[in-house]
């Protein structure tokens, strides 16, 4: 059997481990563009602040390859794919066939239509290679203006800090991270982002990007008229599949590949998983682009072990995220900002002292969602709640008190998480 | 089904009810009862048996759900720890009836003895009911730690007490209903005597109606009579005699 | 694998599992030493769940699909070999809390008392017998194969 | 409360530089005499709470704890002994009855001490246990005076057909425990040591746990004054049925459950409302004289259909030679006799202390007396009341009992410590509460190991005795009184026990 | 002789059962002895025993002696006592017959006898100290003799056995009486003895008990400084000393002496009428040491009257029926059913309350 993957990040690795879960003999051939041995992406920003050298950019040991019996084709750009003939064309030209092929493609950042976007000091924040670059410049940099307040922004935004440049991050929503956190959530960290200097400009968006005489990036005008000064911009609105290589092919595409839960493409022996697939979404049943790691791992290694001949069952993808600002570390899953219609019932606890803040999304009895601020440490066990879509009646009062934990679980519950093992 | 218990032992007559109900009777009528022992004892199940004469002692004991009625007069320990069933005597009984009792019911359409409804408890859907219908004597319902007995004082001679000494000794739980007059000085230290309320009635009621029912009284007459009720002050009559 | 599993009917709250474990991933690995000369000390990386009467002591179950694994960014949490502990690398490790998120036992914890970084059971790696079950003093952890 | 006159009966040294702070004392200490000051992180004691059970030592990990009597004296005195003075201090301050548990503690006379065991010296062998069958089988129960046998065309058949028996793997029974005095884990550690060892346990009048009823083939239950738990299910389910007239610790008095130790489990099981006080008389209001005994076993009987052994257990006492004649009379097909340092979760220290005789000299008179009367095999004796070791337990058998109750031995087996506080029912060790908190610190699976750990060590010791006096049958010890002598007893007090004085 | 503490005292339970014809009218045995077979359960086969009143109508006023012997030798001993203080008017076996379950008997004699003036006059004695004294004379001092009947136009007969068979041996068929009592004991100790049988007589009272008397040690006492010495150990035997002596010696109405054995609480003294109250707090100040406290049903028989009695608590049972001129007791109303199938009344004596039969005056003369 010969197994191809496109791709190097987190979906493509679960892919191998997937593979070689099952079938420790077939062949492997990973190609990836980017000419790195695979290496963690959500690391970059901790490479820009100083924090993490190269050496530990590695999202698996040296030997990763070897061990596993990857032929890596690094630095080598996948172009198109020809399911007919099964095997995947490279930009250089070359063919590659396979017998099973994942396409684990991740996403590309979105760049929106902005006048002046095409000047100098513009760039985009998912790289390693974006992040070395923004590295080489920032001693140089005294005023960055970051678009977009979400996971991304913030991200870029940490990891310039540390160099000790202006930030101003602008967003459109009326909160940074307003898809994953509620008002209050992010009040408290946006509070904690001025005090530590962080200019925020909410509501708005950017109109114009103005470049200086070296056509490099001068200024940005605001939609709500602002002004402001910029030696560079950051545009970290969102990423979006990256579709290239299902292109004028039959692979059917939504937002992302459509694939179902063994991450099967609607051709055979055509995988996809990750920021690329659009796979079931747990809590709506309906298939959903989630682009965060563990949901990309996870896919890549049910993708894997498909493809080697062992299905198991994908469950559904759940939003979650872990970021921490100013210190401050946010955890949160599922919906957390359930419609005004009646049906849920939310429970919060607000500690502003302290920065600690809990809330509790239920529906009919079950957990859909929770945003927890300052004090995560046991979140896990409401993700598993969720996941596992388990009764919280029995105990729901006691979710929001700070000890809550597995010993809240009903006893039989209870019993069972204590004597087997997690899947 | 008849069978004569005349010079039988009780061990003899007891297996004889045993072997019959084994082999599917489902009602028996024994004549001639004369002082045998254990009738009933440990016996289980929807059987019916009517009793001619005076049985003997432990009647019903640790039995657990048929029918009793005994045609004549009963001696001691009837319905011993008795689990669920009921027996029905049409005249008296003799001391410690109910000993135990735990659920069922016995009703007497004469008077009692010494010690009646000792222990009697009730637990959870289980609440025994005794109803006498004449007097009962010294140490009714001691240690009553559940359960329901009724005093109803019919066709006392004048003068005669309808309790006696001691009544309800030692009780923490259940109630005494008594159709008559209680004085202070007769009951235990650990009751109280009350007036009755309206959920009180609602309590005796359906047990009145099924003793005036099984001895084909009217129940009006009964009911028109005053009561007085008896409950223990706590569940904890000794926790505070101990130096800890 | 071997496993830890707490049992618990039987287990009295006594924490001696926590105190142990401190011991066992001290530098000292003395009992007194550790606590009163330590600083700072290691957290323990198992922890007693107390409510009402019921306790019982919770760490890392060494999930088969370990989603801390999945989750972990840095591949510090890693397994080497497949049927052995769910091992965390301290030097890889950057406290994205990643981890946290997904664990559905809540038995990771974040440690900050050098560097920000998750902590979690190792089974005493390496060890006959995790120290948390060698002290326990009424069975109520037990380390065994039960076939999972 | 007003100021006490009571000194700590114990002091509790803590050793500063061994302590690391971990509060294990502090969670332990169901008398909270340990407690953790947060703010100058030390952990500090309060002597007067201490019952001197040991938990705390035992659990301390850097042995930083140490537990000791109070030094502090009252001026001597021989007859105002502190005892005596902190007795009557505890009830001036409450007006209460003084209250304890386990057996008595005085320093009466234990007669086991005072006799020795014969062996065998060249005149016969002893027996190596290790090598050759050892049989320490016993059977409890009534045995015919003869047998009924025929012979017909050659074939011998036996037409007796025996009464329902005990059969013990060594005559080691554990005595009557509540459940409700001890705890479930407790109770169920008895039973399942019983049930795996081949002996047998007893409900006391606690009822039986559902969760137990599988041990039933192994279970004595109990029919006591208080008739807690006692349905046909109950008496169907065990291998016999024990009358409870009275128990060593308390002769003449009843037993209290307090309510608070009614649990909704233990409600459940002894069939009574959850936190109601469990009264049980001080007699069975249907027993006031001796034919009333006979009428209960009859019914006992009859509700069983004559499948079940009964027993009949008294508090030994003056006359109870007397009174097990007529209760084997009455029908009883095991006399179980409590002697005076018999246990309890709770009595009055004074009946514990002064009511009742030693089962050493309750065994010798009943013993004979029942030979006497010739009616000695229609009922099997079972002593209890403070046996300690398996010298005591072989002495016994000697002395004329078939077999021994275990209580306070096998609780010390599972931990106990003999704080004697039962009645609080704050046992830090598990073993005698009904607090959910406490009750799970005996792990029932240790417990039953330890138990028959205790129960293989006494077999093996006591084959080991018997081998030695060239027995190997014990069977052939009961009742064999020539094996024992006395060391330091009186003339009447030999006479009693029917032995020799040692050297004759 | 040992001192008495050393002695055990004889613990038993029991059945009884006896009626008496107010009227006078003597009936066969045969009732009596049904009507404690049927109480069969109550004893142990260790003792059964009858008494027996207006069975020696020809010998109304003779003391009719009933003695045990263990041999031939105790009997020329204790015949020699006899005769030194009696007029022996007639004697011989008591007519036995082989029953079922009834052992070796000892030698049974009865003696009809009087006492002799002179001896009586010298010793400043009534008849009945008198005899009193020389049974009890025999009883403690003439190893293998005793004296178990001593009343005169009635007898006790007793025996190790079952109470039926026992009225079987000796043929209570053939006997007619006004008053029979009937026993059938269930004792805690030794068998073999046939004098530890109930009845318990001394003079014309004859006395059957069930229960245990747990005040007896001080009644035994108190009864042995008015000169009883109570050789027998048993319950039973004290109580027919405390008779004695209150009815006897002290006079008093038997409704007294029931009083003083079985006394009101003093709860119930206090809310008596004053007379009452002083009546009965008196009785309880003097005879406190009379009071029998424990379980105990009794019968009494005497001469003209049948009183049985229950403790103060009602500890033992006890039922009491009349038809006609004949008033029973029993410890099971089956007993009384069983030889008197529809009584006029049957009632449960209350506690410390005495059944009382009285001869018809007519009849007794």
């Amino acid at each position: 059997m010969k197994y191809v993957i496109i791709g190097n990040s987190a979906a493509a690795i679960g892919g191998v481990e997937g593979i070689r879960r099952v079938d420790p003999e077939g062949e492997i051939i990973l190609i990836s563009k980017e000419p790195y041995a695979t290496y963690s992406r959500p690391l970059i920003s901790y490479f820009l602040a100083g924090q993490v050298d190269a050496r530990h950019m590695a999202y698996r040991p040296a030997s990763f390859y070897r061990d596993t019996g990857v032929t890596a084709l690094l630095g080598r750009e996948a172009a198109r794919v020809d399911t007919e003939a099964s095997r995947v064309i490279l930009a250089d030209g070359e063919a590659v066939s396979y017998d099973r092929l994942l396409i684990a493609t991740g996403g590309v950042p979105f760049v929106p239509p902005i006048e002046g976007a095409d000047a100098g000091g513009v760039t985009t924040f998912t790289t390693w290679d974006d992040a070395k670059a923004l590295k080489r410049l920032a001693p140089s940099l005294k005023k960055v203006v970051i678009l977009g307040g979400g996971l991304i922004g913030v991200k870029a935004m940490e990891g310039l800090q540390a160099h000790g440049i202006d930030i101003t991050v602008v967003e459109l929503m009326d909160r940074i991270l307003g898809l994953v956190l509620d008002k209050t959530a992010s009040g408290i960290l946006e509070k904690k982002l001025v005090q530590e200097g962080v200019t925020l400009r909410k509501g708005t968006t950017i109109r114009k990007i103005v470049p200086g005489g070296d056509g490099k990036v001068r200024e940005v005008l605001l939609e709500n008229g602002e002004s402001l000064e910029a030696d560079h911009l950051i545009i970290a609105i969102g990423v979006r599949p990256n579709l290239r290589v299902a292109a004028d092919t039959p692979i059917a595409c939504g937002r992302g590949i459509l694939v179902d839960d063994a991450m099967r493409t609607n051709v055979p022996h055509v995988y996809a998983a990750g920021d690329v697939a659009e796979a079931t979404e747990l809590l709506s049943g309906e298939k959903r682009v989630i682009p965060i790691l563990p949901n990309a791992y996870r896919q890549g290694k049910i993708a894997g072990m498909a493809m080697a001949g062992q299905e198991s069952a994908y469950l559904g993808g759940l939003v979650m995220n872990s970021v921490e600002v100013g210190g401050i570390p946010a955890i949160s899953a599922g919906l957390m900002n359930p419609p005004e219609e009646a049906g849920y019932e939310v429970k919060r606890f607000l500690d502003k002292k302290n920065n600690v803040y809990r809330k509790m999304v239920l529906k009919d009895d079950r957990l859909i969602g929770f945003i927890l601020i300052g004090a995560v440490d046991r979140a896990g066990i409401y993700t598993g709640l969720i996941r596992e879509r388990i009764d919280v009646g029995p105990f729901k009062r006691r979710l929001l008190e700070s000890d809550f934990g597995v010993i809240d679980f009903p006893r039989d519950l209870r019993s069972y998480k204590l004597s087997t093992v997690y899947m | 089904m008849r069978i004569s218990a005349k010079g039988l032992h009780y061990r003899t007559l007891n297996e004889k009810i045993h072997h019959l109900v084994d082999s599917g009777a489902k009602s028996l009528h024994v004549t001639h009862v004369n002082g045998q022992r254990y009738i009933g004892g440990g016996l289980q199940g929807d059987i019916r048996l009517t009793l001619e004469g005076v049985p003997g002692n432990d009647l019903a004991a640790f039995m657990d759900g048929p029918r009793i009625r005994v045609k004549g007069n009963a001696q001691d320990g009837v319905a011993n720890t008795m689990n669920a069933g009921e027996v029905i005597i049409d005249g008296n009984a003799g001391d410690v009836l109910g000993y135990g009792m735990r659920g069922g019911r016995v009703f007497i359409r004469g008077s009692v003895g010494y010690r009646v409804g000792i222990h009697m408890k009730s637990f959870e859907k289980q609440v025994p009911v005794m109803v006498v219908g004449g007097s009962a004597r010294d140490f009714l319902g001691e240690y009553q730690a559940g359960g329901i007995i009724l005093v109803l004082g019919l066709g006392l001679a004048p003068g005669e007490p309808i309790a006696g000494y001691m009544v309800g000794t030692g009780m923490h739980g259940g109630v005494m209903y008594v159709r008559g007059k209680v004085e202070d000085w007769q009951i235990g230290r650990e009751v109280k005597i009350f007036e009755l309320d309206e959920a009180d009635y609602k309590t005796m009621r359906p047990h009145l109606r099924a003793f005036a029912r099984a001895f084909r009284l009217d129940l009006d007459e009964i009911m028109a009579e005053p009561f007085l009720k008896m409950i223990p002050y706590s569940k904890r009559p000794y926790g505070r005699i101990y130096a800890y | 694998m071997k496993r830890v599993y707490a049992k618990e009917e039987v287990c009295a709250g006594c924490r001696l599992c926590e105190i142990w474990c401190v011991v066992a991933h001290s530098k000292t690995k003395d009992i007194i030493k550790a606590f009163n000369e330590e600083f700072p000390r290691p957290l323990p990386r198992v922890q007693v769940e107390e409510f009402g009467s019921f306790s019982f002591a919770l760490q890392c179950r060494h999930c088969n699909e370990p989603p801390c694994i999945e989750a972990c960014m840095t591949g510090a949490m890693h397994r080497e070999a497949p049927d052995g502990p769910v091992l965390h690398d301290a030097d890889k490790c950057v406290g994205c809390w990643m981890c946290i998120m997904v664990c559905p036992y809540g038995a990771i914890a974040r440690d900050e008392t050098l560097k920000k970084i998750a902590s979690k059971c190792d089974l005493c790696y390496g060890e006959e017998e995790p120290a948390c079950v060698a002290h326990c003093p009424n069975e109520a952890l037990v380390f065994e194969d039960r076939g999972e | 409360m007003r100021f006490s006159y009571l000194e700590p009966e114990f002091l509790v040294e803590r050793n500063l530089e061994r302590c690391i702070r971990c509060q294990v004392c502090v969670r332990q200490c169901a008398f909270e005499a340990h407690r953790y000051d947060a703010a100058s992180d030390v952990v500090t004691v309060d002597s007067s709470r201490c019952v001197g059970c040991l938990r705390c030592v035992t659990m301390c990990p850097t042995d930083a704890l140490i537990v000791r009597q109070n030094p502090t004296t009252f001026k001597e005195n021989a007859n105002w002994t502190g005892r005596v003075i902190k007795n009557i201090y505890k009830q001036a301050e409450t007006g209460g009855v003084l209250l304890t548990g386990m057996g008595n503690d005085r320093p009466y006379p234990i007669y086991w001490d005072h006799m020795v065991l014969n062996a065998s010296q060249v005149t016969n062998p002893s027996i190596d246990p290790l090598r050759e069958p050892m049989e320490l089988k016993t059977y409890l129960g009534r045995k015919p005076e003869r047998l009924d046998v025929s012979v017909k065309d050659g074939k011998i058949s036996l037409n007796t057909k025996l009464a329902p028996q005990l059969e013990l793997r060594m005559p080691v029974v554990f005595s009557a425990l509540s459940y409700g005095a001890i705890s479930f884990n407790a109770s169920k550690a008895l039973a399942s040591a019983a049930y795996e060892f081949g002996t047998y346990y007893n409900t006391g009048e606690g009822g039986l746990h559902r969760d137990l009823y599988r041990y039933g083939e192994r279970t004595i239950v109990q029919c006591a004054s208080g008739r807690f738990g006692v349905h046909k299910d109950y008496l169907q389910a065990a291998a016999a049925i024990e009358i409870k007239i009275g128990q060593g610790a308390k002769p003449g008095i009843g037993g209290h459950l307090p309510g608070e130790k009614v649990s909704r489990e233990v409600s459940r099981t002894r069939m009574i409302p959850e936190g109601s006080d469990a009264l049980s008389p001080a007699p069975h209001h249907d027993i006031y004289s001796i034919e009333d005994l006979r009428q209960l076993i009859y019914a006992l009987k009859e509700a069983t259909r004559y499948e079940k052994p009964v027993s009949v257990k008294i508090a030994a006492v003056h006359n109870s030679a007397a009174i097990a004649s007529g209760m084997v009379r009455a029908g009883a097909d095991i006399i179980a006799l409590d002697g005076i340092r018999g246990g309890t979760g709770a009595a009055p220290t004074t009946i514990r202390d002064n009511v009742g005789i030693p089962i050493e000299l309750a065994i010798a008179s009943v013993d004979q007396r029942l030979r006497e009367e010739g009616i000695r095999h229609q009922a099997s004796i079972l002593a209890a009341g403070g046996f300690r070791s398996s010298s005591d337990v072989i002495k016994a058998i000697a002395l004329g009992a078939d077999a021994v109750y275990i209580g306070t031995s096998a609780l010390v087996a599972m931990g106990c410590h003999l704080c004697q506080i039962c009645y609080t029912g704050k046992c830090n060790w598990g073993i005698a509460t009904q607090d959910p908190y406490l009750e799970k610190r005996l792990n029932p699976e240790i417990a039953k190991e330890r138990l028959m750990n205790l129960l293989r060590a006494w077999e093996h010791e006591i084959k080991e005795m018997l081998g030695g006096m060239g027995i190997n049958a014990i069977e052939s010890l009961r009742g064999n009184r020539l094996h024992l002598r006395g060391v330091g007893l009186t003339d009447s007090e030999l006479e009693i026990l029917g032995i020799l004085p040692a050297g004759r | 002789m040992i001192n008495d503490i050393y002695r055990e005292k004889e613990i038993s339970g029991c059945g009884l059962s006896a009626y008496m014809d107010e009227s006078g009218r003597r009936t066969s045995g045969d009732d009596i002895i049904q009507s404690i077979a049927l109480l069969h359960d109550r004893s142990n086969g260790l003792g059964g025993g009858f008494a027996a009143y207006g069975i020696y109508p020809e010998f109304p006023d003779s003391y009719a002696f009933h003695l045990f012997y263990d041999d031939g030798a105790s009997q020329v001993t204790c015949e020699e006592l006899i005769h030194a203080s009696f007029h022996i008017r007639e004697s011989g076996p008591i007519a036995t017959r082989k029953a079922f379950g009834i052992g070796p008997s000892p030698i049974i004699w009865r003696y009809f006898v009087d006492p002799k003036e002179e001896i009586l006059e010298r010793a400043g004695l009534s008849a009945d100290d008198f005899v009193v004294r020389e049974v009890m004379k025999i009883n403690k001092t003439i190893e293998g003799a005793f004296v178990f009947s001593s009343g005169k136009n009635m007898g006790a007969f007793k025996a190790v056995g079952f109470p039926e068979d026992v009225g079987d041996f000796y043929r209570l068929d053939e006997y007619r009486a006004y008053m029979w009592v009937a026993h059938g004991r269930f004792p805690t100790n030794t068998p073999g003895w046939w004098g530890g049988a109930h009845p318990f007589t001394i003079l014309d009272w004859a006395i059957v008990h069930n229960g245990e008397i747990s005040s007896y040690g001080i009644n035994k006492r108190y009864v042995e400084m008015f000169g009883y010495h109570c050789t027998m150990m048993t319950d039973t035997e004290v109580m027919a000393y405390l008779f004695d002596l209150l009815l006897r010696k002290h006079g008093l109405p038997i409704e007294t002496a029931c009083a003083i054995l079985a006394p009101p609480f003093w709860d119930l003294i206090a809310h008596m009428p004053e007379e009452e109250k002083n009546y009965y707090t008196t009785l309880r100040m003097v005879y406190g040491s009379a009071m029998a406290n424990g379980p105990f049903a009794i019968v009494l028989g005497s001469r003209d009257m049948m009183v049985a009695l229950n403790d103060r608590v009602k500890l033992r049972p006890l039922v009491a029926a009349r038809k006609g001129s004949i008033v029973y007791v029993s410890s099971e109303e089956s007993g009384i059913r069983e030889i008197c199938p529809r009584p006029d009344t049957v009632w449960m004596p209350r506690t410390g309350e005495p059944v009382i039969a009285r001869l018809q005056q007519e009849a007794a003369s």
